[in-house]
């Protein structure tokens, strides 16, 4: 649980750049802060922007990127669309997922590493491709899985 | 708390107070017509016979107010 | 001192150039980082500037630095325009992508950067708009709508204030174009919107890009800050996605940069006339706008002599997934599809047979090589029951189960659906549990709920095959009708097609294992 | 007889010019903007729609009301799509009917199928589709994902959520949104896992819902339905009454099944409401039967002795006998009367006809004395009628909102729901109030300007603003010239000009910076079409009426006076305060605000009652009590108020009432003045008899009997026994008739009678020759008194004045859950919202006195000592510390003073110097005051041979 007055300084310095419809930026730059947007955070963000407890909590929920609660130390995030499944994906994410031990969409109980799906890096010519730990990985074969997982562990 | 009689005092005091912005005899004169138009026959008696009563003690705004009002009212007192 | 040009993008980096450029650098040489010039079989690639001219090598690693610098790796290609890949293009948006340093000012105006902006500013709003609609220019986010009859809306709404949104959601697999753009020629984007500006009466834009292209959002940012001068008084920010397909909608996208929930709008309002916080807003695919300043600069009729029918101008084609030489096409409409997959992509990177083509991102159909004959156009590709969208093509070879795909497009319209309609919310988690069933040759028995006596009238008998596989078409035509947005309104297209003309799939036989749920 | 429900036509009405079109082969013409579903539905071609409802805007989710338009490609939605001139539209088709089909078996493959025991069986949206579609059939089955394991939330007392039931098309939410602008409600997540939420996911009486009821009344199936709809059914008839809660005057629908009320839903075609309501009139109906409820009369000798339960007859003859005793003994003035601001119309017309036919004197006064009288005596010195100039709905007008001494988002929360529309839109907004109140700031809405002034300083405060606009030629001169006395604005500005009055002569006194007080004054002059909304925390103060005085110059000054968007608009608190005052409830003067001492008029009231009346002005509530104590007044007759917690300086009023021989009170229950009574003849609610309430924009509404009155007698009813008891003859049979002799008599009233109200729904007066149709705004090209009368109102400070001692300034209010003493919601489950009245107090404060939140403090003044919980918040400004008064046992009354407004005597509730104490229990009074009323309130049933 982060302090909730370090929040509150943070928010406070935000907001007053005085952006229009700043919700989604304010999220976005609370999640780099502080790893994700506690449900405490809810309130200080929807007073700051004189929204209300429900609108930022629906915007929360409906986002896919913003995380409730602490993310594992790394996330692998596999691309499971049409040009990387063309390129063998499903395979990887068969092998990646055995061998980080954690089944797509989840993070492992030791909150070591989290596979998360995503859909589409813009790298279509060169899949099944990655961002492990924000760092772009084309052309994953055995070998590279062998190397994320080693990765991820360390 | 106040006494009747120096709530009827006060009351008279305020009205003239607020009225005070128009000078002396045009708040006296608005104080009266105030009077006459909201208080009832008791309370008019009363203030007369605070003006006869050597104990009571009246502000010369509320004496003021009180004799022209027993005048303008031809009130016997 | 030796300078080489090393491509800085996403694509380039993935596949490591930045490993390639330290080890030039180690080497002593100048190292000038670029955009990609777009074709990634031969990425990493290095061009060493040798007595004026740029001589290519790729794809390259650190150990070959040497080789390079002496001209005697095996892998040197010589000047990158003469490569067949590249010959036969017609670069107009990206002519200077993979040549320039992106966020460099003077290489920008040094290769005919801002020319549109101030030939625009030497012509009438209303001017500017004629030269867009006389160019032929339509969305090149997928609609296809005329832009230019889009900006002459904006034109004539007045309002207090207008807006100019840059939609760079780009959510579609097999498309990067807009990533490439961005990363590779950020200002060419800024100049377009800037022009766009003067043609609507709009001081300010806004670049919604999808949180999946850090690279992008960097490179913008920083491109922003240098060329804000430039552009004044029009100022632009950037605003990132979070994580929401449909957010590449426009009302939805208006709503994500209001700080909502990313949820389709009805029309009308047309966003031309009540757009961004209710005012006349400009809503345009980064290659609608980046496409302005060669009309502005070289004139509507050079853009409008390219085409093909009434699609006019260039279509920058993103070539994907198993294909050989993958990569950014830019080319007038009317080539073929089977020109694209079979000799400008070179059939499949596997080497076994293409079976099938998905020609516009996740909502685009399947084609079989039977239909390769289609040529690139907006009403072509419509009348075959597909549409261009963003252009990008996706090559599949033999090994495809086309059930599987249609499974695929049901599961990625149920994880990305905003949920306010009904035939989308309910209709894609439908979809996949009926595909399911279809496939598994499984038809629905008769509910335990049916076989009560208390239900009188619903048919209690065990479903057929075919009346599953009749069902699926009805679902289909009830979200192609009955969806709000084309999120739910297209996803038929690839079931369909799949459906249609992989009918053999669909018996059930040869499934593909399932990916680990 | 069967549930007729209200015709939904889909989309909100529009107001273009005509546009015509053909629907299934009819042509029609409709304004231009109403959606083809509207259009349809105003020719009975009910489209099917499930998303759509006309009190919302469209939204376009269900998409079951496609329809085919000639000339243009798909299916688009019927109610996302306006008409346009030549269109030809077709609503029926096999295709569509498919296509309807298809998303109806979608939306019962993830519905619950128990119909026939749902609470909303026969009144759901979704099985009325469901059957216009045909469905016959659900082919994707029945076990796939679904939301049937949702569990109900039933913390709202209420109503009930089951999520199990929704079918995700947003009406709740943008209920919340558009209609009530709280935002409580959300979708949570996206796609099929789209599921509604209050706040964060929680229950709704946690969340930040303010349970108005709108979304429950917006829901198309059971998911949000009424608790009583679960227990009793659906309702089998309505009933169109009147809210009895505060002055915004809702209309409602009381839904019955036989004589049982199952709901209140508030009536579209309110034209206070348009179909909004708030929790008192939605939910908090209850008491009307709760067990409280006295319903024999009862005698007593003496207080201290119990209550001996007695007959109608007796208990009747014993009051009449008693004043005629009383006036023997003590003279014709020793007896008055006090009418309710919660009666009827017809009722308190009775009692100041009692008073002044039966009693032969003018001793009756009404409730408004102590919250608007100052209104009464400001706006018809100023204006020439002592009620409010606009509508409600003319705020929809308003370019710039000033709102002062107010709080409506507690006071009056459906206007506020209005108020919050039109600032959402533009409007800006200035507050004048000591408390930071919701206004200021809450969601989507955020006050230009909070001028936080020291309670006590209005005058100063407004003559400052007067000084901006004077001297910096913001003065619209054209209006004044045309519209105003010229030589009393000569006068006022002269005044106001005095630098002794400029914001930075006052900033010290106010506490409020000179920079905020102008920018406030520009804006109110030059922001476009300016409307002032007042509360009782502008009457509530020694100088009430100066302030309402000093309001009416500004707007004169500034020529927002006589058009939409503009106006003086008092917020009056209770149901019927208005027409209270109205009927003549004030001792001064008859019905329609003339004067006992006119001639004309009093003749008039003669010839009619046959009987010679009073022309000098009668006690008021004040005066009575001093009267009582000085042995002169000795017998009274109480109508539905509770002076002894609602009047200020209660240790007076107790004394008062306890010095007096025959104390008669009616009400619904046995409240704090009762304890000093000898006679308690039981009320009836205005469920329980026939009549009209007046709201605080003059609008007379039907108030409609729907069950009958459990004690037997509407009140009317009553107060006729009494009077015939003392000889008078009245003839009366029903209200319709008190209401001809009301307009009878009274020229503002002269074309009211119900049949009018019938038709049109409710009528604002004058209605009479000149306005035959009533009048929602007064004033329009000149004043009711000609020329418009500016008034100098020169600051004069309170004499409660902070020292040592008291080093606190106290000023009250209330909140939205409890109205007034209380005595109603009390009675309810608005408990469960503010169950005990809390001291607010500053962090500075509380710190400096060791006080915690939620602690047992005690509040003195130099009238008295009470003690309640603290709650620490810096709502209030340092030095300034609130509470309301709903709760007898806090007593807050015992504090306020006996000093009030100069000219009506309007108690000043809003500044009492006090102290602030930790406390370790309940004061001496309150202690004494429980004992009373613990052995006041015994009661022994009516003797067995009765």
């Amino acid at each position: 649980m982060t302090d909730l007055e370090e929040i509150q300084t943070f928010i406070d310095r935000f907001v007053r750049q005085g952006m229009r419809g700043a919700l989604l930026p304010l999220l976005h730059a609370v999640q780099e802060e502080f790893g994700h947007v506690d449900p405490k955070a809810v309130p200080l963000i929807a007073d700051a922007l004189n929204l209300s407890r429900a609108e930022v909590h629906g915007v929360i929920s409906f986002y896919h990127d913003f995380r409730t609660a602490a993310p594992a130390r790394h996330v692998v995030k596999l691309c499971r669309a049409e040009s990387c499944q063309s390129r063998g994906s499903a395979a990887i994410e068969a092998e990646l997922s055995r061998h980080l031990g954690v089944a797509m969409g989840n993070s492992r109980k030791d909150g070591q590493v989290a596979l998360e799906p995503v859909y589409c890096l813009g790298l279509c010519a060169i899949g099944p491709n990655a961002l492990v730990d924000d760092r772009p990985v084309a052309r994953i074969d055995s070998a590279a899985v062998e190397r994320i997982t080693s990765e991820v562990e360390a | 708390m106040m006494s009747n009689d120096e709530r009827l005092a006060y009351m008279a005091e305020q009205i003239y107070r607020n009225f005070a912005a128009q000078g002396r005899d045009m708040a006296i004169a608005s104080t009266v017509d105030h009077i006459v138009s909201f208080w009832d026959p008791r309370m008019k008696a009363q203030a007369f016979a605070m003006l006869d009563d050597p104990a009571v003690r009246l502000s010369d705004g509320a004496r003021a107010v009180f004799e022209k009002l027993r005048i303008e009212t031809g009130a016997v007192g | 001192m030796t300078r080489v040009f090393v491509s800085k993008d996403m694509a380039s980096v993935a596949l490591g150039a930045d490993g390639l450029a330290r080890a030039f650098a180690d080497a002593g040489c100048e190292v000038v980082r670029t955009g990609s010039r777009g074709l990634f079989s031969i990425e990493p690639l290095v061009e060493v500037e040798t007595d004026g001219a740029r001589i290519a090598y790729g794809p390259v690693g650190p150990g070959d630095v040497a080789a390079v610098l002496d001209g005697s790796h095996p892998a040197r290609i010589g000047a990158i325009e003469a490569h067949p890949f590249f010959a036969s293009q017609q670069r107009f948006t990206f002519a200077r992508c993979g040549v320039t340093d992106p966020l460099n000012l003077a290489d920008y105006a040094a290769n005919g950067g801002w020319k549109g902006l101030e030939a625009a500013f030497s012509l009438s709003p209303q001017e500017v708009v004629d030269a867009v609609k006389a160019s032929g220019l339509r969305g090149r986010g997928g609609a296809g709508f005329p832009t230019g009859i889009k900006w002459q809306t904006v034109l004539d709404t007045d309002a207090d204030e207008k807006f100019i949104v840059c939609n760079a959601d780009e959510g579609d697999s097999g498309t990067f174009a807009d990533r490439m753009l961005m990363e590779g020629d950020p200002y060419c984007l800024i100049e377009g919107m800037a022009i766009a500006g003067h043609a609507v009466g709009a001081t300010h834009g806004y670049i919604y890009i999808r949180s999946e292209y850090p690279f992008a959002i960097e490179a913008m940012r920083e491109a922003i800050a240098r060329s804000a001068g430039k552009v004044a008084p029009f100022t632009l920010e950037v605003r990132v996605g979070a994580g929401a397909y449909v957010c590449g909608e426009e009302t939805a996208l208006l709503d994500s940069i209001e700080g909502r929930r990313g949820q389709v709008r009805a029309k009308p309002p047309l966003p031309a006339i009540e757009g961004l916080w209710g005012k006349p807003t400009v809503i345009n695919n980064v290659l609608s706008l980046a496409a302005v300043p060669f009309i502005l600069a070289e004139g509507a009729q050079a853009y409008a002599d390219v085409g093909f029918g009434r699609s006019r101008g260039t279509m920058p084609i993103q070539i994907a997934g198993n294909v050989k030489n993958g990569g950014l096409y830019e080319v007038g409409f009317g080539v073929t599809l089977g020109e694209l997959v079979d000799e400008i992509g070179g059939g499949t990177a596997s080497g076994r047979p293409v079976r099938a083509v998905q020609v516009g991102g996740p909502l685009g159909a399947y084609f079989p090589p039977s239909m390769f004959h289609l040529p690139f156009d907006y009403e072509a590709f419509a009348q075959a029951g597909g549409l261009i969208g963003h252009a990008g093509i996706t090559v599949f070879d033999d090994s495809v189960d086309m059930a599987h795909m249609a499974r695929f497009a049901m599961e990625f319209c149920a994880v990305e659906s905003c949920g306010k309609c009904t035939p989308c919310r309910i209709g894609s988690t439908r979809g996949v549990e009926l595909i399911d069933r279809i496939v598994a040759k499984a038809p629905r028995e008769s509910g335990a709920l049916e076989a009560m006596p208390q239900i009188r009238n619903t048919k209690g008998a065990a479903r057929t095959h075919d009346e599953e596989i009749d069902l699926l078409r009805d679902l289909c035509d009830t979200m192609k009708y009955g969806s709000l947005c084309a999120l739910g309104g297209f996803t038929p297209y690839p079931v369909l097609s799949a459906l249609d003309h992989f009918r053999e799939d669909f018996g059930g036989a040869s499934a593909l294992p399932e990916a680990a749920e | 007889m069967t549930f007729t429900r209200e015709k939904d036509f889909g989309t909100p009405e529009a107001m273009g010019e005509a546009v015509s079109l053909t629907i299934d082969g009819q042509e029609i013409a409709v304004p231009a903007g109403t959606s083809i579903m509207r259009a349809a539905a105003m020719v009975e071609t009910d489209i099917p729609k499930l998303c759509a409802t006309d009190s919302l805007e469209s939204f376009g989710s269900c998409r079951l009301c496609l329809v085919e338009i000639e000339g243009r490609a798909g299916y688009p939605a019927s109610c996302t799509t306006p008409v346009a001139p030549g269109m030809v539209v077709h609503t029926e088709s096999e295709r569509l009917r498919k296509l309807r089909r298809g998303v109806m078996e979608l939306y019962i493959s993830d519905h619950p199928l128990d119909c026939l025991t749902c609470s909303a069986n026969g009144d759901c949206e979704l099985q009325d589709q469901a059957g216009a579609v045909g469905l016959r059939d659900v082919r994707f089955g029945y076990e796939g994902e679904n939301h049937l394991e949702g569990c109900k939330d039933e913390s709202n007392p209420y109503f009930t959520f089951d999520p199990a039931k929704c079918i995700v098309c947003s009406r709740c939410v943008r209920a919340c949104d558009e209609t009530q602008g709280t935002l409580a409600l959300t979708v949570d997540g996206r796609g099929f896992a789209s599921k509604i939420a209050a706040s964060q996911d929680e229950s709704f009486l946690s969340s930040e819902c303010v349970s108005c009821g709108a979304c429950v009344q917006a829901c198309p199936t059971s998911a949000l339905i009424e608790n009583t709809v679960i227990e009793k059914g659906t309702p089998d008839r309505s009933v169109v009454t009147t809210c009895a809660y505060c002055g915004v005057g809702c209309a409602f629908r009381a839904e019955m099944r036989g004589e049982e009320l199952v709901r209140m839903v508030p009536w579209k075609d309110g034209k206070a409401n348009h179909g909004h309501s708030c929790v008192k009139g939605r939910f908090a109906w209850g008491y009307a039967q709760h067990r409280d409820r006295v319903l024999n009369p009862m005698v007593r000798g003496a207080v201290d002795e119990p209550w001996r339960e007695v007959s109608w007859e007796e208990a009747i003859a014993h009051v009449a006998s008693e004043y005629r005793r009383i006036q023997k003994d003590y003279g014709t003035r020793a007896i008055g009367g006090i009418t309710s601001s919660r009666c009827t119309n017809e009722e308190t017309f009775l009692v100041q006809k009692l008073v002044r036919q039966g009693f032969g004197n003018n001793n009756v006064d009404t409730c408004a004395r102590v919250c608007h009288s100052p209104t009464g005596y400001g706006l018809k010195t100023t204006f020439g009628t002592s009620a409010g100039t606009q509508d409600f709905d003319s705020v929809q007008y308003a370019d710039v909102i000033l709102v002062i001494g107010a709080n409506p988002t507690d006071g009056h929360p459906v206007f506020a729901s209005l108020m919050k529309r039109r600032l959402r839109q533009g409007a800006k907004l200035i507050v004048v109030d000591p408390r930071r109140i919701d206004l200021v700031r809450s969601p989507h809405i955020e006050a230009s300007h909070h001028l936080p002034l020291r309670p006590g300083t209005n005058v100063a405060m407004l003559t400052a603003m007067a000084h901006v606009i004077v001297t910096e030629g913001l003065v619209d001169e054209a209006y004044v010239r045309e519209r105003c006395d010229t030589e009393a604005y000569a006068e006022w500005a002269e005044f106001v000009s005095d630098p002794a009055h400029s914001p930075e002569a006052i900033e010290e006194l106010t506490g409020v910076p000179a920079a905020d007080v102008r920018a406030a004054a520009r804006l109110y002059a030059t922001g476009g079409n300016a409307a002032i909304y007042y509360g009782l925390g502008v009457t509530e103060h020694s100088q009430g009426s100066s302030t309402v005085m000093a309001i009416a110059n500004l707007a004169m000054a500034t020529g927002n006076v006589g058009k939409e968007g503009t106006g003086v608009n008092p917020l009056r608190g209770q149901n019927n305060v208005q027409g209270a005052c109205d009927m003549g409830s004030f001792p001064h003067e008859f019905s329609g605000y003339r004067h006992v001492s006119d001639n004309a008029a009093r003749a008039q009231f003669e010839q009619d009652w046959g009987v010679a009346l009073d022309p000098e002005p009668g006690l008021r509530i004040p005066n009575m009590l001093d009267a009582a104590t000085d042995g002169t007044f000795k017998g009274i007759f109480i109508q539905g108020e509770d002076i002894l917690q609602s009047d200020p300086n209660t240790k007076h009023v107790a004394a008062g009432l306890a010095a007096m021989e025959c104390v008669v009170v009616q009400d619904l229950f046995l409240n704090e003045t009762a304890n000093y009574a000898h006679v308690f003849l039981p009320g009836s609610t205005f469920l329980e008899k026939d009549g009209t309430f007046t709201n605080a924009e003059r609008r007379i509404q039907r108030v409609r009997k729907v069950m009958e009155p459990r004690n037997g007698y509407g009140d009317w009813e009553v107060v006729q026994l009494v009077a015939n008891a003392m000889g008078l003859g009245w003839t009366y049979t029903h209200p319709s008739q008190i209401m001809d002799e009301i307009a009878r008599l009274t020229p503002t009233f002269a074309g009211v009678n119900y049949q009018m109200l019938d038709e049109r729904g409710s009528l604002q007066w004058p209605v009479n020759a000149a306005a035959p149709g009533g009048t929602p705004m007064m004033h329009i090209d000149h004043f009711v008194r000609g020329k418009g009368n500016f008034v100098v109102t020169d600051y004069v400070p309170t004499d409660e004045r902070t020292g040592p001692r008291f080093p606190l300034l106290l000023t009250t209010g209330r909140i939205l859950s409890q109205y007034n003493v209380g005595a109603q919601t009390r009675r309810t489950a608005n408990v469960n919202w503010h169950e005990e009245d809390r001291l607010e107090i500053h962090p500075h404060d509380a710190e400096n006195r060791g006080i915690r939140d939620g602690n047992w403090v005690s509040l003195r003044s130099r009238a008295g000592e009470t003690t309640l919980r603290a709650l620490i918040t810096d709502r209030v400004a340092p030095g300034v510390v609130y509470t309301t008064f709903h709760h007898p046992d806090t007593q807050a009354n015992v504090i306020t003073t006996d000093f009030s407004d100069w000219a009506t005597n309007c108690p000043e509730y809003k500044v009492t110097a006090v102290q602030v104490t930790p406390s370790n229990g309940p004061s001496d009074w309150q202690q004494s005051y429980r004992a009373q009323a613990e052995q006041s309130r015994r009661i022994e049933p009516a003797e067995p041979a009765e």
